[in-house]
């Protein structure tokens, strides 16, 4: 990719970035044949066929099934190659996988802020090892921004009230752009940074070098303390007149309208401020809303700590891309409901 | 073609059907059915309600066929927005089940 | 078979044109011609207006660094651009000016079913219009065309209730007039015009009303509740009480997409007329171009969730929007490969709405296949919000609307204005037009793809090359809308007298004088003659359904 | 066919517009008009019944909590006045058709009163919804939304209870405003009725008024279980679930 190709293409540094293209290149090859022989069989047949003189009329040509089945039925294999690929390609995508390193971002008129799991922050910087895999989970505190990482071939809309979360596996170091893709105000073309990928061993030195930072998930449990969830919940999470917290994370939880819901990011924030909504089964909505007292950054502590709580001591922060700090990994089923 | 005219006594008994169905539909609301029924009922009477009133108030029944094909076709687009905005909203947590 | 029908248009002083004299009764018509070129009137001011920001974005971005606007003007210039442009140029181009001239005429109709409506539609637009322009003059509004929830109800803090009002507005224009033509097409079709003998340009324009009819009221509502939600401040859009903006999304491109559609069909209602006259051929598989029409119209409305791959919409509902994205693509290409065919052993002339038409084929050839490129989903997730997507919404929505509007313009200005155009200026601004687009949008395609994003005032010096060849081709693309403009404007007084039929066509349109008197027609027309059945002119004499006289032997206007 | 395009010329209803040969032609068009007019109308609302079935899915128990706060014999009543001005207007068209001048005025006056009792109704609502703060958001200055007198069913979350109150006051105020629309639109066709403009050949903006008035109360058959009765069985001590 270093050659003349370099004005046409991005660079390629993930490992999504290459299939992206591989698709890339099949649909502007295939698109690119019929433009050509489309608009070269126009163009015969307008030199072809000119008129020669004013007033001839040619022969009527009579209309024909066969063309137009063949016709429509061609693009239409066509066209479905073209689904199926790209599809294919996305739910890869979409599908996180279990095993990677979370980090959190929060983007704001006009910034992003990023957390990693050992407590370094960053602002419109997002430094990560190249070849492990790395899972981006996202909210707003304003409007709606979209995390763009061209090299990568990642997207994704940052919403307020909502985590929406994207993955990659860095395959080159490197420093590349960062942009918001979602029109947010003002400042829009100003909410881009850096992402800066390195060697595995130097961002563990970098994540080291910046030691000091509370981790998010200890940050999590002070406010944890403060805001007074421990009373109900327990300080470790175990529960008491608040449904236990422990192992919650990744578990289904059995809601009182009789259906259950998998506990994940998305419905761990829901709980903190909208209690009401689904409540476990057993327990009673006795629980204050939250909204308004959390940021979105100490919503993110809160979840972290919560997440972290299946390992026996809570206070441990999670190590860099250990497999054992992998939160979404399936766990025995503890007791939800202490009875 | 020349209009066809209902007769009065055919919108007595529409009007008659309506009330019945209006308190139908109150007297049913109150009542606690099972399985969601109560979503069902009302929108069941509802829809019979306003059948009538299309048909005869409007005139469907008596109408050509190009006025029910332009009714239905309202209605099917009012499925489609429904249908496809709710295939989002109902699947989306799908993926992380 | 053929026994009476045609009276021969006797030349006659009167037109729809001198028949009353007078700004009041320009203002007052209930006349669809004159309506019509009301509308010509005001939608061309509209466009330039918008060309004006156009070309201040194009300034803009000529260097990589926000020199010459600051982001907070940059930001109302693109977005004024696009309300402009889409609302008040794209959407009534092609159906209210020529659509409103012709749907009547090509049916043999004496006006549309309802021209007092006809009227009020347009005082409708201005007063939109209106609104909006001094919305934009007290200040402007910057959340892009597109009005997205949060930004557009919380975090602006420009004239989006009062655009958003002019929008409302200007929405019933649109629905009035596909109501109109509806209702006309199906109850004012002279005796023996049967379905399947109407010019393809009527069955793009009733597709295109029942886009206007079903999807218009669904983004006016959703205006409307984005301005309470504005003034209120709290609403179903705000997830403070649990809403959810991406509804907003669902509820916009549900009238958008489809929206796209109301400004292609008409355009290519008009390049199948164009493609079959100027190849005096019928059109290669009628019912198929007719048909597939509807079929455009009808999956238009199901492919919108397209624009939010990553919205953090549900990625099944992404990939049922991907499958019917592709599905929709067919009829396009089928109407591409008919108008093709048409080609095959016609008599194909040069002048200059044909170039248009040609031009068109070229622009959408370009427009749609990259749209495939979009509807892949893991492609568009990389390109969507760059200007990929920027350059093929032009490619399929100014290059379809523009051609076929200039196309049909030039086509029809003989019957519109009496005069011909002085047609070698004609060529050759259809070939700096041509140009000049090209050379706008494709470098866009290319700095999408190394990841520009839309909408950015300022941006990474390696993408300068790209802009910089854009605003180049952007300025050639102004020249080019430009000269039409000063031509036909000058030939309404000094071109060269047009007979009533100048390019000896069959259609309805053409058997009456130019300009056409008050209602169109001297005698009620009786059609007994099929779509694009062309006759050398003997034989249209035999037939007896047109003029017969000396005027046969002048030469083809432009040979 | 050629020749009956110009035989109708002959005898001109007054009422014939010039651009139609024949006043069926123009009846025709009218009606269809009207109904394809109504279809726009059916896609306006959708959008907002979409907006109801998606937060009441989301927010059953808020729903039923507010919704339960309106009143049922209001609304009950408003729903018989307006099923019974779509008779009387029913039975306007009809001695329209008849030609029945002085029972088409009657009919008539008795419509356009029953709709304006509907909206002297719908005010008194509206008014205690006001004295009640449950105008959503800050439309109205200083009466900020306060779900304080709504009793809310166990488990429903305060604050989500103002999207009902969203929805109902947009779908209702809508509804109000074709209402409103629609009194004024009779009251034109009543001036002309007392004109004698209307006759058993041409009474087609009396047919196409009453499509509209009809529309105004279909859409209103539907808003009064959504929005009046979805909670009631669950105040009568059912089980709180949608």
């Amino acid at each position: 990719m270093e050659t003349g190709w370099i004005s046409w293409l991005p660079e390629a540094a993930s490992t999504l970035a290459g299939k992206v293209d591989a698709l890339y290149f099949y649909l502007s090859g295939v698109t690119a044949f019929f433009t050509l022989l489309i608009s070269g069989v126009v163009i015969f047949f307008v030199i072809r066929y000119r008129r020669r003189s004013p007033f001839e009329i040619p022969r009527p040509v009579a209309g024909s099934h066969k063309l137009e089945t063949i016709w429509t039925v061609i693009p239409l294999m066509i066209a479905m190659s073209f689904f199926v690929w790209g599809t294919n390609v996305y739910f890869q995508q979409a599908r996180s996988p279990k095993l990677a390193q979370e980090i959190y971002v929060v983007g704001k008129q006009w910034m992003w802020k990023v957390q990693h799991s050992t407590g370094q922050r960053e602002i419109n910087e997002l430094h990560v090892p190249k070849g492990r895999k790395i899972r981006l989970i996202m909210t707003s505190e304003d409007t709606i921004h979209s995390f763009y990482i061209p090299v990568f071939r990642i997207k994704a809309d940052v919403l307020p009230g909502r985590y929406t979360d994207q993955w990659f596996e860095a395959t080159k170091t490197g420093t590349f752009h960062l942009f918001c893709a979602e029109y947010c105000g003002m400042n829009h073309s100003g909410m881009i940074g850096s992402v800066i990928v390195m060697e595995p061993k130097e961002f563990d030195n970098w994540l080291a070098g910046n030691a000091g930072n509370q981790t998010p998930a200890a940050a999590g449990q002070q406010l944890f303390q403060s805001l007074g969830c421990a009373s109900c919940h327990g300080v470790s999470g175990e529960g008491g007149r608040g449904p236990t917290l422990a192992g919650l994370f990744g578990r289904q939880a059995r809601l009182t309208t009789g259906t259950s819901v998998v506990a994940d990011e998305v419905y761990i924030r829901e709980s903190i401020v909208n209690p009401q909504a689904q409540i476990v089964e057993g327990f009673t909505g006795i629980m204050p809303t939250f909204q308004g007292q959390v940021s979105e950054d100490q919503l993110l502590q809160l979840l972290a700590f919560i997440k972290s709580l299946h390992i026996e001591n809570p206070q441990q922060p999670v190590p860099a891309a250990s497999p054992a700090s992998t939160s979404a990994q399936p766990r025995p089923t503890p007791q939800l409901n202490p009875k | 073609m020349s209009e066809h005219i209902v007769s009065v006594r055919i919108y007595f008994l529409i009007l008659l059907a309506l009330l019945v169905g209006t308190v139908l539909t109150v007297v049913a609301g109150k009542i606690d059915f099972p399985f969601h029924l109560n979503v069902i009922i009302a929108l069941t009477i509802a829809c019979v309600k306003a059948t009538l009133v299309i048909l005869y108030f409007m005139h469907m029944r008596y109408s050509k066929r190009l006025v029910w094909i332009i009714f239905v076709s309202a209605l099917f687009w009012m499925g489609l927005l429904f249908a496809l905005t709710l295939s989002d909203y109902t699947t989306r947590n799908w993926l992380s089940q | 078979m053929q026994q009476e029908g045609y009276e021969i248009p006797t030349p006659s002083k009167v037109n729809y044109i001198n028949a009353q004299y007078g700004l009041k009764s320009w203002l007052l018509t209930k006349d669809h011609k004159r309506i019509a070129l009301l509308y010509l009137g005001s939608v061309t001011a509209f466009f330039f207006f918008g060309g004006v920001y156009a070309m201040m974005i194009r300034i803009e971005l000529l260097t990589p660094r926000g020199d010459f606007l600051s982001s907070a003007t940059y930001n109302k210039v693109f977005t004024q651009h696009g309300i402009l442009m889409i609302f008040f140029f794209l959407i009534p181009a092609i159906p209210a000016t020529l659509g409103n001239f012709l749907v009547p005429m090509m049916i043999g109709a004496k006006d549309l079913a309802f021209p007092r409506i006809n009227l009020l539609s347009w005082y409708i637009y201005i007063l939109g219009g209106i609104i909006t322009i001094w919305a934009l003059l007290s200040g402007g509004v910057d959340t892009g065309w597109t009005f997205y929830a949060p930004y557009s109800t919380t975090f602006s803090n420009t004239y989006v209730v009062l655009t958003g009002l002019g929008i409302f507005i200007n929405g019933f224009s649109s629905i009035l007039t596909g109501l109109n033509f509806i209702v006309t097409i199906h109850t004012m079709r002279a005796p023996g015009m049967t379905w399947f003998r109407l010019p393809l340009f009527i069955w793009s324009h009733y597709a295109t009303s029942l886009i206007m009819i079903l999807g218009t009221p669904v983004i006016a509502i959703t205006i409307l509740l984005l301005a309470f939600e504005r003034l209120a401040r709290i609403g179903i859009f705000d997830p403070a009480i649990g809403g959810d903006p991406v509804l907003f999304q669902h509820l916009f491109w549900f009238y958008s997409h489809p929206a796209v559609y109301i400004m292609i069909l008409p355009s290519m209602g008009v390049i199948s007329e164009l493609i079959a006259n100027f190849s005096r051929k019928n059109i290669f598989g009628y019912k198929f171009v007719a048909f597939s029409s509807l079929a455009i119209a009808v999956f238009g409305f199901l492919v919108w969730g397209h624009h939010m791959f990553v919205s953090g919409q549900s990625v099944y509902a992404a990939m049922i929007f991907s499958f019917l994205s592709f599905a929709v693509a067919i009829p396009s290409a089928v109407k591409v490969f008919n108008w093709t065919a048409t080609l095959y052993k016609g008599s194909i002339s040069y002048d200059t709405p044909m170039l248009y038409g040609l031009g068109f084929i070229g622009l959408f050839l370009i427009g749609g296949m990259t749209g495939l490129f979009l509807a892949s989903i893991a492609v568009d997730v990389h390109v969507t919000d760059t200007y990929f997507v920027v350059a093929h919404f032009h490619y399929v929505m100014v290059g379809g609307t523009l051609m076929g509007y200039l196309g049909g313009l030039h086509y029809w200005w003989p019957k519109i204005s009496g005069r011909m155009y002085p047609e070698g200026w004609g060529r050759f601004a259809a070939l700096v037009v041509f140009v000049g687009f090209n050379l706008t949008f494709l470098p866009q395609f290319v700095a999408g793809y190394l990841g520009m994003p839309r909408r950015y005032h300022a941006y990474p010096p390696e993408f300068q090359v790209f802009n910089v060849l854009s605003s180049a081709g952007a300025t050639i693309l102004g020249i080019g809308t430009l000269i039409p403009v000063i031509y036909l404007v000058w030939s309404m007084r000094y071109g060269r007298h047009a007979e009533a039929n100048p390019w000896h066509l069959p259609g309805l349109e053409w058997r009456t004088p130019s300009p056409p008197p008050t209602e169109n027609f001297i005698v009620s027309p009786v059609v007994t003659w099929e779509a694009y059945e062309f006759a050398p002119p003997e034989e249209m004499e035999v037939v007896g359904t047109t003029h017969h006289r000396p005027l046969e032997d002048a030469p083809v206007a432009g040979d | 066919m050629a020749e009956s395009v110009t035989a109708e010329h002959e005898v001109h209803h007054p009422a014939l517009q010039h651009h139609f040969e024949n006043l069926e032609q123009q009846r025709e068009a009218g009606t269809l008009g009207m109904w394809i007019f109504l279809v726009t109308e059916i896609m306006f609302f959708s959008a907002m019944f979409f907006a109801y079935t998606l937060y009441r899915y989301k927010f059953p128990l808020e729903f039923a909590s507010a919704s339960n706060h309106l009143s049922l014999k209001l609304g009950a009543i408003n729903t018989v006045v307006l099923i019974v001005s779509s008779f009387t207007m029913a039975f306007a068209v009809y001695n329209a058709q008849v030609g029945r001048q002085r029972r088409l005025v009657i009919s008539l006056i008795l419509t356009i009163v029953l709709g304006l009792t509907f909206l002297g109704i719908k005010a008194v609502e509206y008014h205690d919804k006001y004295k009640d703060n449950l105008i959503p958001g800050q439309l109205i200055p200083g009466h900020k939304y306060s779900p304080a007198t709504i009793h809310l069913l166990p488990g429903a979350s305060p604050q989500y209870t103002e999207m009902f109150y969203w929805i109902y006051f947009a779908m209702t105020g809508m509804h109000a405003l074709h209402m409103v629309i629609g009194v004024g639109l009779l009251s034109v066709i009543l001036f002309f009725s007392i004109r004698g403009r209307y006759d058993p050949e041409y009474h087609n903006p009396v047919e196409v008024s009453g499509l509209y008035w009809h529309f105004v109360d279909l859409i209103w058959i539907f808003l009064f279980p959504l929005l009046y009765l979805l909670g009631r069985h669950i105040e009568h001590g059912g089980t709180p679930l949608h």
